[in-house]
C-alpha cells in the first residue's frame, strides 16, 4: 500500500509537469512564462536546499554559492566553446567538485551545525568578494565583469547545434522538466536506504554512527548532490536572464533560499517548491503594483508565517487533508 | 537463583584467547583521571558484568571501548586488533554494538525503522525485513513497530535500543544500565535473554541493579575510581570487605 | 505520500493564480489607457538604491506631464508604465520582459546601476525596444538600440582633472569603488593625469559595503599627495568624508569627487563635512538659468518644495525623456527604426541643464559640463562651465553610423 | 615611526569596533541560543535614536549615551513579547521570524524617514600623533567599548540578576526547578542585549552615519565573531574580536580593505574548522 503510494505520487508529480510544459506556453503570455520559469529555477534551487538542510540536516548558509558557481561556470565555459552542451555539464561539476572539497573539509572536521553555518556562510562572502572586484580579470575569452556580471549570454542550444537555441518557452519546458526530474529523483533518493539513513543521520548521529554507518560520508554524498542540483539552477537562471552576476553570491540570496524552504516546510519537497514560487510572486507582484515598501510585506508575512504556520506550508496542507480524509472516513462508517 | 547454563571457566576453556583485552587504559579530563589504568580481558562468549558506585568510571570505559572517547593513554585490543585510536562506526562495523545509559534511539522514526536501519547496514533487504520481524518478536515489540518510538515509555525505548543491537548481530555487546525504567517481570526476561547469549556473543554488562547481577551470573569487576578493584564471581564480592568498604558500604 | 496529487496541484493552482494577479495589476491601469502612447520605465523604488531610484522616477513623472500638457506626443496623451525593481537584478529581468512582450512600450526609460543595464539592455536588444540608459556610467556602451545620455568618465575627468592640477598640483591619490565604474574612471584618471603631466601616486579600491577609512586617511597621509580624486559609490562610502574631517584633514589635502552629491549628500551632510568638496556634473540644481528655474518650479510645484537635491541622475531621464519627445515629433511616428533615424539626425533639445544634443556615432550626449566646490550653505558654489562637451570616444572604436550592427561594451583596454 | 604608532591605533579601533557590535548579539546568542537576525536593524535604530534627537537640538552626547540604548532597550523588550517568546527553544523559526522583523524595520524606517544616507561628523575633532592626523573619536570609541566589555562582565559576575542569568545561561532547566522565573529572565537579557545594540549603534553613528540598510554591514561580520567566539559571551567575542580585528586591519594596511575583508572571512574559516566549537568552546562550558 505505502509502497505503490510512494510510486504514484511522483508519477502523479511527473504527470503534472509534463501536463503543463505541454499545455500552458499555449495558453499563456509568454511573459508570464518568464515569470513561471524564474520560479521554477528558485524551486530547484529551493530543492537543493530542501535536500540538504530539511533532510540531511545540514545548515547551510552558503547554498547560493553552488547555485553562483554553476552558473558562473556554465556562462564561463558557454562564451569560451560556443556550444552550451558541455557547459551545462561544466554548470553542475564545479559545484560539485567545489562542494566536495568544503563538504571533505567541513564534515571531516566534525564543524557542529551553526559553525558550519558561519563557514558557508564567509564561503560565499568570499566568493561575492573576488568575483565582484574581479572587473579586470578574464577567464579564455570571457570577461568575469566584476560587478556588472557577465550579461548577454546565449542559451541553451541543442547539444552539437549552436544554432538551434532555445526559445522563452523552451527554457520554460526545459526548466520545468529538470525540476520534475530532480523532484522524482530526490522523492526515490529518500525513499531508498541511503535517505533513509541521511534522515537517521539528522535525528540522531551518535546512535547512527554507532550503528556502523559513516556520518561523515552519508553528509559529504549530500552536500555535493545538493550542490549539484544548486549548479544546475544556476545554469538556468543564467540561461534563463541571459546574464550571471555576483549578487548570487550575497547574503540577501543565501538567506532568501533558507526562507523559502522554511516557508515551505522542513523537511518537504514540495514545500519548498511552494515556499520559492509563493514568495518569488510575491516579490515580482510587489514590484508592478506599489501597495507599500515590499520590504514591509515580506517582513510581515513572515514573521505571521513563523508564529502561525510554522510547520511551513505543505505539512500543514497535510494535516488539513488528512483530518478531512479521516473525517470522511468517520462519517463514512456511520452511514 | 539460577545455574548458568556454562561456567565462565568452560568457556574460556572453548576459546582460545580473550575476544577484548585493554592494556593500562587511562582517559583523563582536565588533569582528573576517569579511567586509571585499567587491564582488562573478555572471553569470547563470556557473559561478565561490571559494577562500582557512580563516578567509578564505568561509563568512560565503555566510551572508549566504543571510540565514543580517545584514550589517553593504553591500548584497546578487540579480537588482537588495535581498536583504540578508530573512529566509532569503524568500531561498530568490527561488530561491538552498545546500549548507553541514556537510550539513543531515533525518537521520531517508527520502532520498525529504528530496528530496521540497524540490521539493513549489512544485510540485503529481502534479509533485513526477515530480521526485523524476527527480533521485533522475540523482544515482543511487534504491536509497537509503527510507533514512534518517542512516544513509548522508558522501559520500551529500552527494549528498542536492544532490538537495534541485536538486528545488527554484533560479536560483542555493550549494556550500560540495561534494567534501568523496566518492570520486574522485564528485568527476568532480559537476563533470561542474556543467559540465552552466553557462549553465542560476548556481552559485558554495566549495572546497578545487584540482584539482576546476581540472576545473570557470571564473573563480576568492580570499578572503583577508575581502577579494577577485584574480579570474582557475585558471591565471593558480597563477602569483599575491601567492596563493601567503597561500594556496598555507602547503601 | 498519498496526498501528492492533490498537494501538487493545488500549489499549482496558487502559484498560477498569483502570477495571474501579478500580470493583472498593471493591466488595469492598461485598460482605461485607450490610445496612449505608453512607455515605460524600471526604477529602484525601493530597497537600497531607493533614493536614486526615487528622485530619477519623480523627473520622469514631471517630463511626461509636460509632454502631455502640450498635447502630448502624435496628438495622444502618454502613459508612463513604471515597475519597482526593488534593487534586484533578477526583477530588473522580469519586468523588461513584460515591458517588451506584454505592455509593448514605445521606449524603456531607466536602470541604475550598470548591472542593471547590463541584464536589461540585451533584453530590449532582442526584442527590438528602444531603451534610454539615462545615468552617469562607466562609458563604453556601443549599441544601436541604445541611448546612453548620462556623463562618462571622460567627459567628466577632462574637465575636473585639468582643474585640480592646475589649482592644486601634480600627485593624485585616488580612492574607488572596487567595481567597474570605479575601476574604469581610475584608468581614466591615470590617462588624463599623464596627458597633464601629473600623475597618480596611489590608487585604493573598496567594496561597496566599507565605511571604515582609517587606515586609508592614514595612508593617505602617509603619501601626502597634492589632492584626492575619489570615484565613491553607495552610502557606506559616504561616511569616509565624516571620518575625513573628524581626523582634521580637511583643510590639508582638497577632494575632487566623481560621485559626490548625486545621492543628494550636499542636503544632509554637515557643511563643514562637506564644504570644499569639488565636482564636475551636467547638472546641478544651483545651475542659474531660465530654463533651470522654470524647472525647478515645476518640480516645486509638483512634489513640494522638499523635494530634495535633482542632481544629474535625476534630470538625465528628464532630458533623455525629451530627446526621445523630439525624436519622435521629428520622426511622426513611434516606428522604432524611425525614431533610431532622428535621433541619430544630432536631435538636441535645451534642458534644465542647457543645450542637449545626441552623438549620432556613440548614442552619447554632447552637453554642458559645470564645475562646482561645495560651499558653507548646503549648496554648490559653480566656478566654471564647459560647453558642448563631447562623449569620449578613444580612437573611434564606436561608430554605430558605420557600424550599426556592434553591440558590446567597450572596455577599458580600448583606452 | 610614528605610522606604526598610526597603525597600532587604528588595529585596536578596529577590534573595539568588532566587539562593539557584536556583543548585544553575544548576549542574546549566548544566553538563549538565538540568533537575531534583526540585530543589524537594533543597531541602525540606536543611530537613528541619536541623529534625529541632535538634529532636534538635543546634545549629542545625551541622545548617544541615555537616549539611544533605553529605546531600542525598550523596543527590545517588546520584541521578546511579541515575538522571540513564542519561539523559545526553536532556533530556525526564531532566524526566520527575526530576519522577516529585519525586512519590516528596514521597510519602515525608509518608507518613513527614506534611504537617505544621515551624514554626520565625529565630533571632538583630531589630534596628532607625530606628523598624523588621528580622529579623537576613535579613542572615545576603544575607550566605550572597553568600560561596555567590562561593565557586561561585572553585571552577570556581581549584581543578583546577573548571577541568575548567568545560572539560567548555564542550565535553564535547574534554574526553573529553583524557582526563578526564567521568561523574566530571558525577556530582561534580551532588552540588555537590545540596549547594547542600540547603544553600539549610536556610538558608530558620528563615523558611519545611518541609513536603513547600514544594518546588513553590520549583521554578518557580528553573526561571525559571535560564532567563532564560542561558548563563552564576553571571552569568546572579546578574542574572536581580537583576532579578526587585528588581521583583516593589518592585511588592510598591506594590502587593501577587500583582500583584509576576504582575510576576516579565510581566517574564520579556518579558525572553525581548527576549533570546531570556536575559539572557547573547546575549552570552557558556556558562561561568561
Amino acid at each position: 500500500m505505502k509502497l505503490n503510494w510512494a510510486v504514484i505520487g511522483p508519477a502523479a508529480a511527473a504527470g503534472c509537469g509534463l501536463a503543463l510544459a505541454g499545455i500552458l506556453p499555449s495558453v499563456v503570455e509568454t511573459f508570464v512564462l518568464v515569470d513561471l520559469t524564474a520560479y521554477i529555477v528558485m524551486s530547484i534551487l529551493a530543492l537543493s536546499l530542501a535536500l540538504v538542510w530539511g533532510y540531511g540536516g545540514i545548515l547551510c548558509f552558503g547554498q547560493s554559492a553552488f547555485f553562483g558557481l554553476g552558473g558562473y561556470a556554465y556562462v564561463i565555459g558557454l562564451i569560451n566553446l560556443g556550444d552550451s552542451t558541455i557547459p551545462v555539464a561544466l554548470g553542475i561539476v564545479v559545484p560539485m567538485i567545489f562542494a566536495a572539497l568544503l563538504g571533505y573539509f567541513l564534515f571531516y572536521g566534525r564543524v557542529g551545525d551553526i559553525y558550519l553555518g558561519v563557514i558557508t556562510l564567509s564561503v560565499s562572502l568570499i566568493l561575492y568578494n573576488l568575483i565582484n572586484s574581479g572587473a579586470q580579470f578574464k577567464i579564455g575569452s570571457a570577461a568575469i565583469g566584476g560587478n556588472n556580471g557577465i550579461p548577454g549570454v546565449p542559451p541553451i542550444n541543442f547539444p552539437g547545434v549552436p544554432s538551434s537555441q532555445l526559445s522563452y518557452e523552451g527554457s520554460f519546458q526545459l526548466s520545468l522538466a529538470a525540476l520534475v526530474i530532480i523532484y522524482v529523483a530526490l522523492h526515490f533518493l529518500l525513499a531508498s536506504n541511503f535517505g533513509r539513513v541521511v534522515v537517521a543521520i539528522r535525528s540522531n548521529e551518535l546512535r547512527t554512527e554507532l550503528l556502523g554507518y559513516d556520518a561523515r560520508l552519508y553528509k559529504l554524498v549530500t552536500f555535493v548532490v545538493g550542490a549539484a542540483i544548486a549548479g544546475l539552477a544556476g545554469v538556468l537562471f543564467a540561461n534563463w536572464g541571459s546574464f550571471i552576476g555576483p549578487t548570487v553570491f550575497s547574503i540577501f540570496f543565501s538567506a532568501q533560499i533558507i526562507i523559502w524552504v522554511m516557508v515551505g516546510g522542513l523537511g518537504t519537497l514540495l514545500g519548498a517548491v511552494a515556499g520559492a514560487s509563493i514568495i518569488q510572486a510575491v516579490t515580482t507582484w510587489l514590484g508592478s503594483n506599489k501597495i507599500a515598501d515590499p520590504n514591509i510585506i515580506l517582513g510581515i508575512i513572515f514573521i505571521v508565517f513563523v508564529l502561525l504556520v510554522p510547520k511551513g506550508i505543505q505539512p500543514r496542507l497535510a494535516d488539513w487533508l488528512r483530518s478531512l480524509s479521516a473525517w470522511r472516513g468517520s462519517s463514512g462508517k456511520l452511514t | 537463583m539460577h545455574a548458568p547454563a556454562l561456567s565462565d571457566a568452560d568457556v574460556r576453556e572453548m576459546t582460545n584467547g580473550p575476544i577484548l583485552r585493554t592494556v593500562g587504559l587511562r582517559k583523563t579530563f582536565g588533569g582528573v583521571a576517569a579511567v586509571d589504568g585499567v587491564d582488562f580481558a573478555l572471553a569470547e562468549g563470556e557473559l561478565r558484568c561490571i559494577i562500582g558506585p557512580n563516578g567509578a568510571g564505568k561509563s568512560t570505559f565503555f566510551k572508549m571501548l566504543t571510540g565514543q572517547l580517545r584514550p589517553s593513554e593504553g591500548r584497546i585490543l578487540f579480537r588482537g586488533q588495535d581498536i583504540s585510536r578508530q573512529q566509532r562506526f569503524r568500531i561498530s562495523q568490527l561488530g561491538v554494538a552498545i546500549k548507553t545509559q541514556v537510550p539513543s534511539v531515533y525518537d521520531d522514526l517508527p520502532v520498525k525503522e529504528n530496528v530496521r536501519l540497524s540490521a539493513a547496514r549489512k544485510q540485503r533487504p529481502a534479509g533485513v525485513r526477515e530480521t526485523v520481524h524476527h527480533v521485533l518478536t522475540r523482544l515482543n515489540l511487534s504491536n509497537h513497530a509503527d510507533r514512534l518510538v518517542g512516544e513509548l515509555a522508558h522501559g520500551q525505548r529500552q527494549w528498542v535500543e536492544l532490538a537495534m543491537l541485536l538486528a545488527a548481530d554484533p560479536t560483542l555487546i555493550l549494556l550500560d544500565e540495561p534494567t534501568a525504567g523496566l518492570t520486574r517481570n522485564e528485568v527476568e526476561r532480559l537476563a533470561q535473554l542474556l543467559r540465552e547469549m552466553r557462549g553465542k556473543q560476548s556481552v559485558i554488562v554495566v549495572e546497578h541493579d545487584m540482584a539482576f547481577v546476581q540472576m545473570i551470573g557470571g564473573t563480576v569487576t568492580v570499578f572503583h575510581e577508575g581502577r579494577i578493584l577485584v574480579e570474582d564471581t557475585m558471591a565471593n564480592i558480597r563477602r569483599n570487605t575491601q567492596v563493601r568498604n567503597v561500594y556496598l558500604g555507602k547503601r | 505520500m498519498s496526498l501528492d496529487v492533490t498537494r501538487r496541484s493545488v500549489l499549482r493552482i496558487g502559484t498560477g493564480a498569483i502570477a495571474a494577479v501579478a500580470s493583472l495589476g498593471p493591466r488595469l491601469g492598461l485598460a482605461e489607457s485607450g490610445d496612449k502612447i505608453r512607455i515605460g520605465t524600471i526604477q529602484d523604488l525601493s530597497s537600497f538604491l531607493q533614493p536614486f531610484g526615487t528622485q530619477k522616477k519623480r523627473c520622469l513623472d514631471l517630463a511626461v506631464d509636460e509632454i502631455n500638457a502640450s498635447g502630448g506626443l502624435l496628438g495622444r496623451q502618454v502613459e508612463l508604465i513604471t515597475y519597482d525593481s526593488q534593487s534586484n537584478d533578477q526583477l530588473y529581468a522580469q519586468f523588461a520582459t513584460q515591458l517588451a512582450l506584454r505592455d509593448k512600450v514605445a521606449v524603456v526609460h531607466g536602470g541604475l546601476q550598470s548591472s542593471a543595464r547590463e541584464v536589461i539592455r540585451p533584453i530590449f536588444h532582442r526584442t527590438n525596444t528602444l531603451f534610454f540608459y539615462n545615468t552617469p556610467y562607466e562609458g563604453g556602451v556601443c549599441d544601436r538600440n541604445c541611448f546612453c545620455t548620462g556623463t562618462t568618465p571622460g567627459q567628466l575627468l577632462e574637465n575636473l582633472l585639468p582643474y585640480m592640477i592646475k589649482k592644486y598640483g601634480k600627485t593624485i591619490y585616488v580612492l574607488a569603488a572596487d567595481y567597474n565604474f570605479g575601476q574604469l574612471s581610475e584608468k581614466w584618471t591615470r590617462k588624463i593625469a599623464s596627458e597633464n603631466g601629473a600623475k597618480v601616486v596611489a590608487s585604493e579600491f573598496f567594496p561597496l559595503d566599507v565605511a571604515q577609512f582609517g587606515p586609508t586617511i592614514s595612508k593617505i597621509q602617509a603619501a601626502k599627495p597634492a589632492f584626492i580624486i575619489n570615484t565613491f559609490v553607495g552610502p557606506a562610502h559616504a561616511s569616509f568624508y565624516g571620518q575625513w574631517s573628524a581626523a582634521g584633514m580637511k583643510n590639508e589635502i582638497p577632494i575632487a569627487s566623481q560621485t559626490f552629491g548625486e545621492g543628494g549628500e550636499i542636503l544632509r551632510m554637515p557643511p563643514e563635512v562637506a564644504e570644499g568638496i569639488t565636482v564636475c556634473y551636467n547638472y546641478l540644481d544651483e545651475i542659474d538659468t531660465a530654463s533651470n528655474k522654470v524647472f525647478l518650479q515645476r518640480m516645486r510645484t509638483k512634489f513640494g518644495s522638499d523635494f530634495g537635491y535633482i542632481g544629474d541622475l535625476g534630470v538625465n531621464e528628464y532630458q533623455g525623456l525629451l530627446l526621445w519627445a523630439e525624436a519622435v515629433k521629428k520622426a511622426g511616428t513611434l516606428d522604432r527604426e524611425a525614431v533610431i533615424k532622428a535621433l541619430e539626425s544630432g536631435i538636441s533639445i535645451v534642458g534644465p541643464s542647457g543645450d542637449v544634443s545626441l552623438d549620432p556615432v556613440t548614442h552619447h550626449c554632447i552637453f554642458n559640463m559645470y564645475l562646482a566646490v561645495a560651499g558653507k550653505d548646503r549648496k554648490f558654489i559653480i566656478q566654471e562651465k564647459f560647453e558642448k562637451v563631447r562623449p569620449t570616444n578613444p580612437n573611434g572604436v564606436c561608430d554605430l553610423i558605420k557600424r550599426p550592427e556592434t553591440n558590446v561594451q567597450f572596455q577599458p583596454e580600448a583606452l | 615611526m610614528d605610522f606604526f604608532a598610526v597603525v597600532v591605533i587604528q588595529v585596536v579601533y578596529a577590534i573595539a569596533t568588532l566587539a562593539l557590535i557584536s556583543i548585544g548579539l553575544a548576549i542574546i546568542y549566548g544566553m538563549m541560543r538565538v540568533i537575531n537576525f534583526a540585530h543589524g536593524e537594533f543597531l541602525m535604530l540606536g543611530g537613528y535614536a541619536t541623529v534625529i534627537p541632535t538634529h532636534a537640538g538635543i546634545n549629542l552626547w545625551f541622545s548617544m549615551l541615555v537616549i539611544a540604548p533605553v529605546t531600542i532597550g525598550l523596543f527590545g523588550v517588546v520584541v521578546e513579547r511579541l515575538i522571540v517568546r513564542r519561539l523559545y527553544g526553536r532556533v530556525i523559526e526564531t532566524m526566520l521570524a527575526t530576519w522577516g522583523l529585519s525586512l519590516l524595520i528596514i521597510g519602515l524606517v525608509s518608507w518613513i524617514i527614506g534611504y537617505y544616507q544621515e551624514g554626520a561628523a565625529p565630533p571632538l575633532g583630531s589630534i596628532l600623533i607625530g606628523s598624523y592626523h588621528v580622529s579623537t573619536y576613535t579613542f572615545f570609541v576603544i575607550l566605550a567599548t572597553s568600560v561596555i566589555v567590562v561593565g557586561v562582565y561585572v553585571f552577570f559576575k556581581f549584581t543578583p540578576h546577573g548571577l541568575i542569568a548567568q545560572g539560567t545561561m548555564q542550565n535553564d532547566r535547574m534554574a526553573a526547578a529553583l524557582g526563578v522565573n526564567v521568561h523574566k529572565v530571558y525577556a530582561v537579557t534580551f532588552g540588555l542585549g537590545a540596549a547594547l545594540s542600540g547603544l553600539a549603534g549610536a556610538i558608530l553613528a558620528p563615523m558611519f552615519g545611518v541609513m536603513p540598510i547600514i544594518g546588513i554591514t553590520y549583521i554578518t561580520k557580528a553573526f561571525i565573531v559571535v560564532v567563532s567566539g564560542g561558548s563563552l559571551v564576553i571571552g569568546g567575542t572579546a578574542s574572536a574580536s581580537v583576532l579578526f580585528g587585528t588581521i583583516s586591519q593589518i592585511v588592510t594596511f598591506a594590502t587593501t580593505p577587500i583582500v583584509g575583508e576576504v582575510a576576516l572571512l579565510v581566517a574564520a574559516v579556518l579558525l572553525l574548522r581548527l576549533l570546531p566549537q570556536g575559539i572557547t568552546g573547546r575549552f570552557f562550558r558556556r558562561g561568561l
